[in-house]
């Protein structure tokens, strides 16, 4: 780990990544990295560029295209004392490994009456925006957040991408990671002396009086302008990152909405069934009474997302409709 | 297969083969999608396709030979480098690039994208982002055409990574298991993405391999328009007979990067200069100068219709609408006649 | 199709399902039923038992152990005009043909821009109870009623058994039944004369005005039981059964809860994230004015099920949860 | 393998299959299986125990011979029809029975049941229900091996409709691509549920189809116990030396229903009783009456043995307690040390 990085101010999101994973890398000789082109080719998304070259072949692995060995190769180790952490390349494949992601990872231990931990993490890929059209674009951290037994994080900013890896690694069971692919080359401080993050805490990325704007991973960015052109308009709006997807942080999100008395909830997966349906209901379960508006949610259109641009922007939460949302909600 | 059928397929291959004809048309259509995939990339620099574009500059022997050997009736199964694919198919060059700038002229009315190109009237049912992901699907158009005994078959194009999904296996036993016309192409370029063949598979004799399931399967050379016409003729005979799937390796090379996005940083430079020696294009070029007195006024009159078709079809293209942002929900489900 | 069936009262899930397939089959030589041992064995669970030997071995087919191939070939051959109904033993070993369902069944038409329509069916057993521990006792239905260009059921009663196949293969897109694994043996009246169920529509299984559960499948009987209970001491429950979870019929619900003003939504997945999570978020933004109190839900723990028979019963909903549940919103 | 080792690898399982001591233990242990679900099916009747339950009965030379091949430090990962190996493992019965009445004694808390038995402490790592779902865990136990040099293996047990499954293929490329020290088992009894092999799979010869993988594979009389064991240590060995997994395909039948919801109705009574005569139980003390002078008395005396320590083992069981619901979601995560 060079200090040279780390005391670095603005790097990007990916160097953040690979940052938090060379640290792990060198720290710890159980950790390996494991995955479709994270080695030769340095990740399809340029996060793991150079570990090849700095821990070698057996700490790096090239995998073939088989997302369910892999994965399930990923448990078995991290059963038998490694800390893996194995990248699905996006969260459009990782269809082909969720039976081991559930009925494995996330259930050994339970099922074996608390023999078998899983310590193992799981990184991938999610999210729309760059016209990968309707198998390249999907948004399901919802469905991994239904899943017990597994913990499931969204790093939004820099600063987390940089330290919620060291965390997830030290969690005795599995880990899955989404980074929003529209986040990679966005740049910021990754807090060099922040310490790991608490994967039990949300975060309010922006205090407001007026309305809670609750958001994660590739939305945060729409959420704080949003907030900013409410500013100008008088409207302060609080912002909430849930940074951490399962188990959700009630008490941060709670907290906001008392305050503000309104919510609306921001998400790029389908609206029905996703994850804006769960904090809904959580918000109007617990702070019923709070509520002066109904919650409401700005999600994606039910739709297979599309390629043409204009298609796609239309299918995908934008300012524009958190706006008009907030005013729903306040006006 | 008859010793008698061999022998005629082999005929009437070499017969195609052997006419000049023929062979200038093979070559006009390998030089199409070369350019036309050129054209892409200017499109693609100047931000007006955008996505992931995946390139068979190379590969074109493939695209061509193969879907040249089919008839308009059998059904086409293909993965997301598939400009080729569609336009040996014979979508029009106008419908394809309409896709990639997002137009509802385009062959998918814009909703796909250079990943997805559909075209049912000619049975090309696309065009799949999930690598192997197709295959299933074909297996299940071969299965249609089984129980309808109408002759028909289903050809699956898809690559050497893919064969390494288990989804391929499960397709290779459920097709020779029931005896399906399925005709398996896979077009080993020697790559899944960054990683070389040897790190993807710890058998690299993939027709070898695809055989333990009891099918027909054999290598041929990629980089020969002719040769795998020929073997795309007879493998389709084969699989026509009735007794089951037929698997072809094609042998072939990717000139470029494996998307827009890949630095192409895994590939050793001279490794690509060796293949590019072994252009289909070139190749063929050299063939038909020789047997054919093919010569350079002929082939720039072929370069030159090329041109102006694809001049015509970007114009064309450039004037197709956009969908309208009000009907982003169409097709989410077919239309419903009243109940 | 013999009258001497159709017209029995009193027949059993199964038969109901049985009758409806054996009717589509002899109906339309394109309908064909696959799965693993639905023609030999006569299904897992029995329901296509004599189909082969009734409709031979070309439309009755066993599969290999291959869900994401054989679910695959039945998109391909709907694609080719056949009519496949594929059986899916349960919803647990879906989840390998989940890309295929998610990637191909619901996308293909919008992203070929409406020119590949795929008119497939498929069925599964879902739910636990039966003892059959993690990874046998799933109940996903939430999953699938998250995914467009899907329609998903839930037949709860011997008469959806029976009358819910037609409609759903006439419809020219994919549809998902969810058969909840308890209610095979339970016997009913076919409703002989009934027509083809209207797939839009959730039905008031009990009318009611002091509090609305809103349930589906395997929950139905538990939520009527718990309805009978309550009337005992004078709260008059209404019972809604969704029967068709995508699309949700809005309609209905809110119909309901604007009578009752409450509601409590029975669901055997689990809680967070959950298909309650959506009806909650449904009815508090379309019915909030209307509520006299917060949502409540009863929901599977959020844990694998367990073997043990005290430990599963705990693990689901229960007609004292639900009571209970209804106290709380009552109360 | 050098033909040293293969000679000496011969010589020790020839030796081991000579001793008639050794003989009568692996009589004991199969006999002790059977009897144990023989009293599984009773405590079903009586609704003691629930849900699935997958025996093995005519399967148990299996069991048997694999298991005693192996090492304590050697991992195993099977399916649900696993009693035999939880038993050949050394788990006693009475935490397996335990397990299957749902008590906090049981070898997974009462939380798994018949289908997911598990003892870390043998390295017996489950009991999987999804098919195939067991196998890249396997070769991920292996690949834990293969880093830290250690001399173990990973044993994996599927079944023949197990290998249809895309996750069997994709594993066994994983693992001879990477030579992993992976024993793949495959428990071929004829049918997967109803369906006989012959309509699982294009190829029935599964271990040729195996070695399509480059690893060496081989098939086995699986009623041989005596065969098990030997092919077996020789698998093992051959693991052990470091070139990547092994594959043997051992040929049994199950005499008895797939499960206790199965009615039988897809197999010919008299293929059944056929298999029958090959009972690997009787196989085994004929043998042993020939060549040890085995009798009666010897026989009755294990079988009181065997029936002894069942009783002990079930009235053990029975004592022990339900776990408080209030636990019910205790393991969903491990217990965490304060921050
Ligand atoms: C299931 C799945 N995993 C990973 C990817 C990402 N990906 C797209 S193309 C590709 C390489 C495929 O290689 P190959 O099958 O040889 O086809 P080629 O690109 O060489 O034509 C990968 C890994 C994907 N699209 N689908
Ligand atoms: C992925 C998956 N599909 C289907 C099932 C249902 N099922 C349980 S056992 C079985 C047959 C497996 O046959 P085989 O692998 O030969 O093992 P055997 O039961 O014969 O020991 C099936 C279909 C399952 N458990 N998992
Ligand atoms: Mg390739
Ligand atoms: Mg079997």
């Amino acid at each position: 780990m060079t200090p040279a990085r780390t005391v670095a101010k603005g790097v990007t999101y990916r160097e953040a990544l690979r940052e938090a994973m060379r640290e792990a890398l060198a720290a710890d000789d159980r950790v390996l990295l494991m995955g479709e082109d994270v080695g030769r080719y340095g990740g399809a998304f340029g996060v793991s560029l150079g570990l090849l070259d700095e821990f070698g072949p057996d700490r790096i692995r090239d995998t073939p295209l088989s997302e369910s060995a892999f994965v399930g190769a990923g448990i078995g180790a991290a059963i038998s004392g490694m800390r893996p952490i194995v990248e699905i390349m996006t969260v459009n494949f990782s269809l082909l490994a969720l039976d081991q992601i559930l009925n494995n990872a996330a259930t050994l231990l339970h099922m074996s009456g608390g023999q078998v931990a899983v310590p193992l993490v799981i990184r991938m890929t999610t999210g729309a925006g760059r016209q990968l059209a309707a198998q390249h674009s999907h948004s399901l951290e919802g469905w991994y957040a239904h899943i017990p037994g597994i913990r499931v994080l969204a790093p939004a900013t820099v600063a987390d991408a940089r330290h919620m890896l060291a965390p997830a690694l030290a969690d005795p069971d599995p880990v899955v990671i989404f980074e929003h692919g529209s986040l990679y080359n966005a740049s910021g401080s990754p807090d060099p002396d922040g310490g790991p993050v608490d994967l039990a805490t949300a975060a309010v990325r922006r205090p407001g009086t007026a309305v809670s704007l609750v958001t994660y991973g590739g939305s945060l960015g729409k959420a704080l302008e949003a907030a900013e052109r409410l500013a100008e308009d008088g409207t302060d709006a609080e912002v909430v990152d849930l940074r951490t997807l399962r188990p959700l942080d009630d008490d941060t999100v709670m907290g906001s909405v008392r305050r503000t008395h309104r919510a609306v909830i921001v998400d790029e997966g389908w609206r029905t069934g996703g994850l804006s349906a769960e904090i809904a209901a959580r918000i109007t379960e617990q702070a019923f009474y709070d509520l002066d508006a109904p919650v409401e949610r700005v999600c994606a259109a039910e739709v297979p997302v599309p390629y043409a641009r204009q298609l796609e922007e239309a299918a995908l939460p934008q300012v524009a409709g958190i706006l008009a949302a907030v005013r729903r909600a306040v006006g | 297969m008859t010793a008698r059928k061999r022998a005629h397929a082999r005929r009437s291959a070499d017969h195609a083969g052997g006419r000049a004809g023929h062979r200038h048309e093979l070559l006009r259509e390998m030089v199409r999608i070369r350019r036309f995939e050129e054209l892409c990339v200017e499109l693609y620099s100047a931000g007006e396709i955008r996505g992931f574009v995946h390139l068979c500059i190379g590969e074109e022997a493939v695209s061509v030979g193969v879907l040249g050997a089919l008839t308009q009736d059998d059904a086409v199964v293909t993965t997301y480098r598939e400009h080729g694919h569609a336009l040996a198919r014979g979508i029009p060059a106008e419908a394809v690039l309409a896709e990639m700038l997002g137009r509802i002229t385009g062959c998918s009315r814009g909703r796909g994208g250079s990943m997805h190109l559909f075209d049912t009237g000619r049975r090309f049912y696309g065009g799949h982002g999930i690598v192997a992901g197709g295959l299933p699907v074909a297996a299940g158009l071969a299965l249609a055409d089984r129980l309808r005994h109408d002759g028909q078959l289903a050809c699956c194009l898809f690559g050497d990574g893919a064969f390494a999904e288990g989804e391929f296996h499960e397709t290779a036993n459920l097709a020779a298991l029931w005896e399906l016309p399925l005709l398996l192409v896979c077009e080993n370029n020697l790559y899944a993405m960054g990683t070389p063949l040897a790190r993807e598979h710890a058998q690299i004799d993939l027709a070898a391999r695809a055989a333990s399931y009891g099918m027909v399967a054999w290598a041929v050379d990629g980089m020969d328009v002719l040769a795998v016409e020929r073997a795309t003729r007879r493998a389709a005979e084969l699989v026509r007979e009735g007794h089951g799937p037929c698997f072809l390796e094609l042998r072939t090379y990717r000139f470029r990067a494996h998307s827009m996005y890949d630095p192409d940083l895994y590939r050793d430079k001279a490794e690509v200069e060796r293949w590019k020696h072994r252009d289909p294009i070139t190749a063929l070029v050299r063939r038909m100068q020789t047997v054919d007195g093919y010569d350079d006024d002929a082939l720039a009159l072929l370069e030159k219709g090329v041109a102006d078709e694809l001049d015509r079809a970007l114009e064309k293209a450039r004037e197709g609408a956009p969908e309208p942002v009000e009907d982003l929900l169409r097709f989410v489900h077919s239309p419903r006649e009243a109940p």
